[in-house]
């Protein structure tokens, strides 16, 4: 039936946006999801951006309680999940007047009628009703009694009236599907797998899921259907992925690929918590998972884990790195490998813990007492993180110290098509233990190979027998010194080692020109952004380069000679200029910020118009 | 913990580090070391499966002077520390050295939980209720009206009882020693290794630079014998020079009574170290010298429950039966995915 | 904490806050903040002297509810926020309210501090045996085996039990009460607001989103008069829809009797609140619905003695009687001193 | 007697530098500080460097139980305790091997000949016997049987023998006091003080004293007195202060000058322990000192008591003020005046706690998650404290917020002569808490006065009730806000509070030229080398001025200005170029780091040296 001819002339779209958008129980994630899986295997490209409400459920019906799911696909490449809405799916009022302001003039608007009523409008803060008083007349509205539909498409399989309501959002998925010419296939398939067990319940999202698709082939208001081709991605296979999931498997795949069990200590914090919710569910990849007591268990927990000779993990947000500082410092002071994950968020404080940002940078670089050097590496989209994962333990195991890896909410929580690579294709990570000594030797812990980095001897074996700890070390033996030769000589070189990152990582890769009027910098989540907006400057023929880094610290060799080839640098940021800071200090250069600290990502127009700005 | 056959004899002296012992001459911490280094050979573990973690303090240089496996982690958090060894580990024999400080007071919260978690470890903690380290302020054991360098006016807090917290939290094995008591802290300590799930031994410690003598009554050869008692499973409760005192149950309070005198040996509250509800535990550790008690030294409770180390690794084990090894190519393709030609 | 005379009569609206309530529809937590709201204009105290002090939780966000002075603070570290306010203003009656995960896992140690502390603090913990705010995380209250989304395998953690901690740490008032179970709930919360020194509640509430049911056996109206107990000082422990059932002790063992056939009530076990040593107290936090005990709940000790916040002003007091009101003249001007002219 | 005409020639010295050193058991602090205190009162100008082993006492005789005490004394201004020793006195091999580095040719040497036997060498790892080896010849040295001569002079008092030797102290205390003609009398009357209840000990002391000045009167081989007259200090009365006792008596100045009670939330840690010491024993000044169970909850217990109303502080070291970072955060959220001090010791982890550094500056500024700022300012001596403490103070209740204070190991256990103030000289610090609202009016904890800082509204005030919290907050009314556009605007609000700060503080002010070759730019610690080393380069004529900064963040509104006027500046820190990497970052100016990263503070040298290296 997905597959029957159109009654409808359907008109070709390169790309197009659509927002699902209701209370957080009318399971506007689960639509969002379908739609995003039915058209990454219809060959699409699709950038995904979940918004939820603060955590705790509010009221229904409120605006506290609306859930958004937005959904970018293409027959491009794209790289975000769009500024603004073509198709807008509000299940309710509060989901309306909070999100109307992202759908484009002319936009397709598909309401929920039923919704409307009298309370409705009241908790939206609606004096007349918007369907009926002509203030949505700039877009295609359609209003649906989607409520009235969907019971009438479930009647006679005995569901309580609550249930049936239930499957209103399979109702508006179907709509929508028909809308933009999807299959239904993957749904149905999903609801199979899922509600299998209730087929009661299975039937009814069916029997919803093609009422919405039929309604939209037979009413007439409803006039024209959209297609949006295949995207060209690089030959593979695909998958959809989302970011903490990738996360996750990429820790897996550090795991294999070095010949490790995994430890990891966490501490439940959004949006973290996922990263510890996927690893439990691995357990049968030699993962485990330690739920701590607080994030100050979780990290020395995770330390005893690596003095043990694990490949060994903390993940968590904002607050819970801060309470990791002291530890960090054992970590350093000890240089056992270990990864230490912040999913960034709102902050200060608790902030906005359900929102993104990326203002933990200069807390990864600097929020540890005395001189405390780490590595920090970032990721920049969803699929990203699987590569970064592996990448970090890479470098903690050639250069025995912990590593820090940023994301952030947006990239977390956010998914993207994800070519699945072959096994084959992923570098293995080498790691040896010393042997055993039974000849009486003295063991040197702190002896230091061309890397600087120190044996990694674990408990077990004869003749290792060693004490670390977070007194200063002296350099070769480890025994506690408060020499103090030896104590400046060790922090330079805990530094070094640091540095030394630098000539085992490859240079920093440009996407544009070596030289030109701007550089654009970024970090982190705003990848994406960056990369669409200097596309479109480049298109306009503007010499604009986008460089977009994923070490940052140490950085690339070859990043100081990348900024002066430019007349300008502008580092656009998820904080007050943080990254911008770092680069003035070191290169001198005069770098412009641009800073949005909003809980929300940048807008490719932000960057764009920004760009435009510096750029005639 | 595997326990390895064919061991080379190990003697005290092998278990000695090269560092030299940073103590106060005259500090208790020294005999605890010593007992410690007698205890360990003969318990048929390998040098190089024993491990101990310390957190920081003066009783937490411990691991500096063994010459095993050892972290000095930092202040508080050694249980966590090695509830993360002893997990990923469970073929090692993990101790965790504590004070009164760094174990009851910052570090409170993490003893806490490898307690109730019953991670198989060895915890001693060493009481010498104050701190050492930092020359001398009151610690969560010191008594009420202690004055210390940050309680000139005497201390206005309650004083924590260990034992009594450790019970607290679902403690499986709970016990009590005294540095200068040498031979019964060498057994209490083996009893402690040979336990399988945490193990909590506090250790009345004298700090003779900054609180010499707190623990006098208990330690004086001529008072001792009244001021203590030694716990026996299935023994009732009798002390005294002449072992004519006897703890006697009257409803839940114990009290201190005379044998003879028309009681008899069955008149008393026999201990058992077993019992599967602690309260005999809890009672035990209620009882004070500064409330006319002898204070019970020994294994207050020993019960054989699951431990978290072990109960991990069956459950990584069993998903493996159950779903076989992990196999990231099935996972990776799993779910739907498509293909780009 | 200062008792006006003449105040303006309250109604529990006036403690209502502006701020609409953001909890799940039929959460546990609305219940409780209704019971708190008709209990506090019982107490003749006015609010602008009320604080409530919270961490982060479902549970924590009701301060925001209470029109009264209040900080949701962060995540485990109400008790000692609440510490610093009281001791700066006895004048003030401080609330805690704080969750299983809030007060019992990253903040156990502060609870536990301020417990042993005696600090004239009212906390309230509402136990729903799971992380709600962080969507359904075990706690550290969770059963064993308990599925979660951090435990698909079931938690292997042996429950914490909040009561025998609370008394494992010398606490002078503790008591348990049920969400739904809106009489008693009121009157634990005034005997609670009314007991000078820390006053620790345990609160069953249910989690309906992510931990439905936890405590229905407690709550379900055919089955709570035979699983749980209501204490009452100086009574037997009777208990059962038809109150024919007892605890009676068996050595230091609960043991569930029927009475009649032989058993009177003074067979029984008496509860007394006021115990001086805890010993009866704690082994009534041992009564557990899974060894086929009614659960006690209400006032298992309250017991009168000296508060942090209390004595910390007095020695302030006394140090000024003995010292006399600092003069910052005569400090900077003692010891040796000499003038340059 | 003390006063007895010299029998031998007296040499007039502008200034010497004496040090004590022996085992931690030889009292050689008490010893350093008589020596202070006796120097100070005779008016010399002082600076005292008292170095201490590891916290805990080594077995007797071994090196790392060397205690030692530094006091440098003058006729004129002096700033730091010396870079050599004039004067040294070794109680032990031990003392020698560690200190006889530091005592500069033909300096006096005066060690107790009775130590070295065959242990005591071996201890000091001495083959041979340096008192005959003529491996000293280079200096004057007399070995002086102290121990025979000690209990000598308290024979027939009944002491056991460890007690007399515990009086060996004294005697090398009279002979020093005698090489330098200094008087007796206050020694007496701290002996009479300190012992007065035990007449046997006090005596016994009294003979030691007496007969180690005897001592150097008599005997041949010490042929000459020294003299250092009194310095030309700002007219006034005089004590010596240390740094920890200067900071607890600002604070006890601020509370009383502001009308405040204070609150210290204090764990114990070295080198910040005193602070809370010292404030236990001043009750009577309605101070509440709190020792909590671990950092964390001495600071939110101290935000507790500033939600209070009290004058709320807490104080610690390094791995401390790591633990105490997500509190910070509630810190800066809730807009709550507090002081959190930070007194530095060597890092990172636990690091060097005994040792004195300068490399929590950053985590000072960035050290915690999201966008946190808070003003950071540093004591520059001893005395110093006294008033930074102030005017910490002063800013937080100004602006209403946490302000940090650094000082470090150094400074808090140095001392200093210090000119006592009137009372009456101290600003007064104006603090106003809203009245109540009985007119039912709605009262809005986040509105703001023209310096951007909200009411403190302390709780029992009728009709403010209010709630705060870590969530973000709405600017004006302070609810939990969620909305982008205002984290946005807090986030900067925030930030501008602190930077309105420097619209409140004392423009810099510079000791020199305002322009130059060479500005040397200090904070903290170093001040005291510093200020030598440009005096010593500007008496060689050399254009080199000194710049020293109380206020980090915000830096003064002059700064800028400051820097430009000078061809190069030179930032000396005990880190690895904290502050340097601000400045560089904030104005692009090429700085030159000094840096030193040992345990120990500069010596003049060092940066004599660097200054003559950058300017001929
Ligand atoms: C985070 C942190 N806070 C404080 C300290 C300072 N400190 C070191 S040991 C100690 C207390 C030690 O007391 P205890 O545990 O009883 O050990 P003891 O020295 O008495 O054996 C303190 C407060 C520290 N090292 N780290
Ligand atoms: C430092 C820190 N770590 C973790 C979190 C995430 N977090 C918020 S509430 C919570 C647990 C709440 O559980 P509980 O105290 O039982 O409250 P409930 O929601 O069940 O009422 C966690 C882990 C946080 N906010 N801060
Ligand atoms: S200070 Fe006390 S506890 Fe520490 S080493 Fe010395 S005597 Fe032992
Ligand atoms: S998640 Fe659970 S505890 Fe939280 S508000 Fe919802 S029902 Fe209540
Ligand atoms: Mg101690
Ligand atoms: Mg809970």
């Amino acid at each position: 039936m997905a597959t029957a001819t159109p009654s409808k002339p359907v008109s070709e779209l390169v790309e197009a946006t659509v927002r699902f958008c209701g209370d957080s129980g009318d399971g506007m994630q689960l639509a969002g999801t379908q739609f995003t899986n039915t058209s990454a295997l219809l060959g699409n490209d699709v950038a995904t951006f979940p918004d939820f409400p603060a955590e705790i459920r509010a009221p229904r019906g409120t605006k506290a309680g609306v859930s958004g799911f937005q959904i970018h696909f293409s027959s491009t490449q794209i790289y975000t999940p769009g500024d603004t809405v073509d198709a807008l799916v509000a299940m309710n009022p509060a989901a309306l007047t909070t999100n109307i302001g992202d759908l484009r003039d002319g936009g397709i608007l598909l309401v929920n009628k039923d919704a409307f009523d009298g309370k409705g409008l009241e908790q939206a803060g609606y004096a007349t009703n918007p369907l009926e008083d002509g203030s949505l007349s700039k877009y295609k509205l359609h209003s649906v009694d989607m409520t009235r539909l969907t019971r009438l498409a479930v009647d006679g399989l005995g569901l309580s009236q609550k249930e049936a309501d239930r499957c209103r959002n399979f109702f508006a998925m179907g709509l929508v599907f028909w809308l933009y010419d999807r299959s239904l296939e993957p749904t149905l398939r999903f609801i199979e797998s899922k509600f299998g067990k209730l087929p009661g319940v299975a039937q009814a999202n069916t029997n919803a899921l093609k009422a919405g698709y039929n309604y939209g082939e037979t009413v007439e208001a409803i006039n024209t259907q959209y297609h949006v081709g295949p995207a060209k991605l690089k030959p593979g296979k695909y998958r959809n992925i989302e970011g903490n999931e990738a996360m996750a498997w990429g820790l897996l795949a550090a795991a294999q690929l070095s010949n490790k069990r995994m430890f990891l200590g966490a501490y439940p914090i959004t949006p973290a918590s996922d990263i510890l919710h996927y690893l439990s569910n691995y357990k049968n990849y030699d993962v485990l998972t330690f739920q701590a007591e607080d994030e100050i268990a979780a990290i020395t927990a995770t330390i005893g884990a690596a003095f043990a000779g694990d490949m060994a993990v903390t993940a968590s947000s904002g607050p819970g790195i801060a309470l990791k500082a002291e530890a960090m410092g054992l970590a350093v002071m000890t240089e056992l490998p270990m990864l230490i994950i912040n999913v960034q968020r709102g902050g200060p404080s608790t902030g906005l813990p359900t929102k993104t940002e990326q203002a933990d940078l200069l807390q990864a670089l600097y929020g540890r007492n005395g001189e405390c050097p780490m590595p920090v590496i970032a990721a920049r989209s969803p699929g990203d993180c699987f590569y970064v994962a592996q990448e970090a333990w890479r470098i903690a195991t050639r250069f025995m110290l912990p590593v820090m890896v940023l994301t952030d909410g947006y990239i977390a929580n956010g998914s993207e098509p994800w070519r699945i690579p072959e096994i084959s294709e992923l570098p293995k990570i080498a790691i040896k233990h010393p042997d055993g000594l039974t000849n009486g030797d003295e063991f040197l812990p702190y002896e230091r190979d061309e890397r600087l980095s120190r044996p990694w001897a674990i408990p077990g074996t004869p003749g290792l027998e060693h004490r670390i700890g977070g007194l200063e070390k002296a350099n070769i033996t480890g025994n506690v010194s408060y020499d103090p030769i030896n104590h400046e000589k060790m922090c330079h070189l805990r530094a070094q080692k640091v540095a030394n990152v630098a000539d085992d990582i490859p240079l920093q890769e440009l996407d544009g020109a070596e030289t030109g009027d701007l550089l654009v910098l970024s970090w982190g989540g705003p990848y994406g952004a960056c990369a669409t907006a200097v596309h479109t400057a480049q298109k306009a023929g503007k010499k604009v380069t986008h460089c977009h880094l994923r070490y940052i610290n140490p950085f690339p060799k070859n990043l100081e000679t990348i900024l002066r080839n430019f007349k300008q640098v502008l580092i656009p940021e998820l904080n007050l200029g943080q990254l911008s800071m770092i680069i003035r200090s070191k290169f001198l250069i005069d770098a412009i910020s641009l800073n949005k600290i909003q809980g929300k990502p940048f807008s490719v127009s932000e960057i764009v118009t920004k760009i435009n700005s510096l750029v005639a | 913990m595997s326990i390895e056959s064919t061991l080379p004899i190990l003697k005290p002296a092998d278990f000695a580090s090269d560092q030299d012992v940073r103590w106060c001459p005259g500090c208790g911490d020294y005999s605890i070391l010593a007992q410690m280094k007698k205890v360990l050979p003969t318990l048929g573990v390998p040098r190089e499966k024993i491990v101990f973690i310390s957190g920081i303090g003066c009783s937490s240089r411990f691991p500096y002077y063994m010459n095993t496996y050892g972290m000095h982690s930092i202040h508080g958090r050694a249980p966590a520390v090695a509830t993360g060894l002893k997990s990923s580990r469970p073929d090692l024999q993990v101790w965790v050295i504590t004070g009164d400080g760094d174990g009851l007071s910052i570090g409170g919260n993490h003893l806490m939980h490898a307690i109730r978690r019953n991670v198989d470890l060895n915890i001693v903690l060493f009481n010498n209720r104050i701190y050492g380290l930092t020359k001398g302020q009151y610690s969560p054991t010191s008594p009420l009206g202690k004055k210390t360098k940050s309680t000139p006016m005497g201390a206005i807090d309650n004083p924590l009882h260990p034992l009594s917290i450790a019970i607290g939290c679902e403690a499986t094995f709970v016990a009590r020693s005294i540095d200068t008591n040498i031979k019964h802290l060498g057994d209490v300590l083996k009893r402690a290794a040979e336990h399988r799930g945490t193990s909590f031994v506090e250790v009345y410690q004298n700090c003779n630079v900054f609180n010499d003598g707190a623990w006098e009554y208990a330690k004086d050869r001529d008072t001792k014998e009244d001021t203590t008692l030694e716990l026996e499973h299935g023994k009732p409760l009798i002390f005294g020079k002449e072992r004519k005192k006897g703890i006697r149950l009257h409803g839940l309070d114990p009290e201190v009574v005379e044998l003879g005198k028309g009681i008899s040996e069955d008149d008393l509250l026999f201990h058992d170290e077993k019992a599967t509800e602690p309260s005999l535990a809890y009672l035990l550790s209620r009882m004070r010298y500064e409330d006319g008690f002898p204070e019970p030294i020994g294994v207050f409770r020993a019960v054989d429950l699951p431990r978290y180390d072990q109960m991990a690794n069956a459950q990584i084990e069993q998903a493996i039966k159950d779903k076989g090894k992990g196999d990231l190519e099935a996972l990776f393709n799993s779910g739907d995915t498509w293909t780009v030609s």
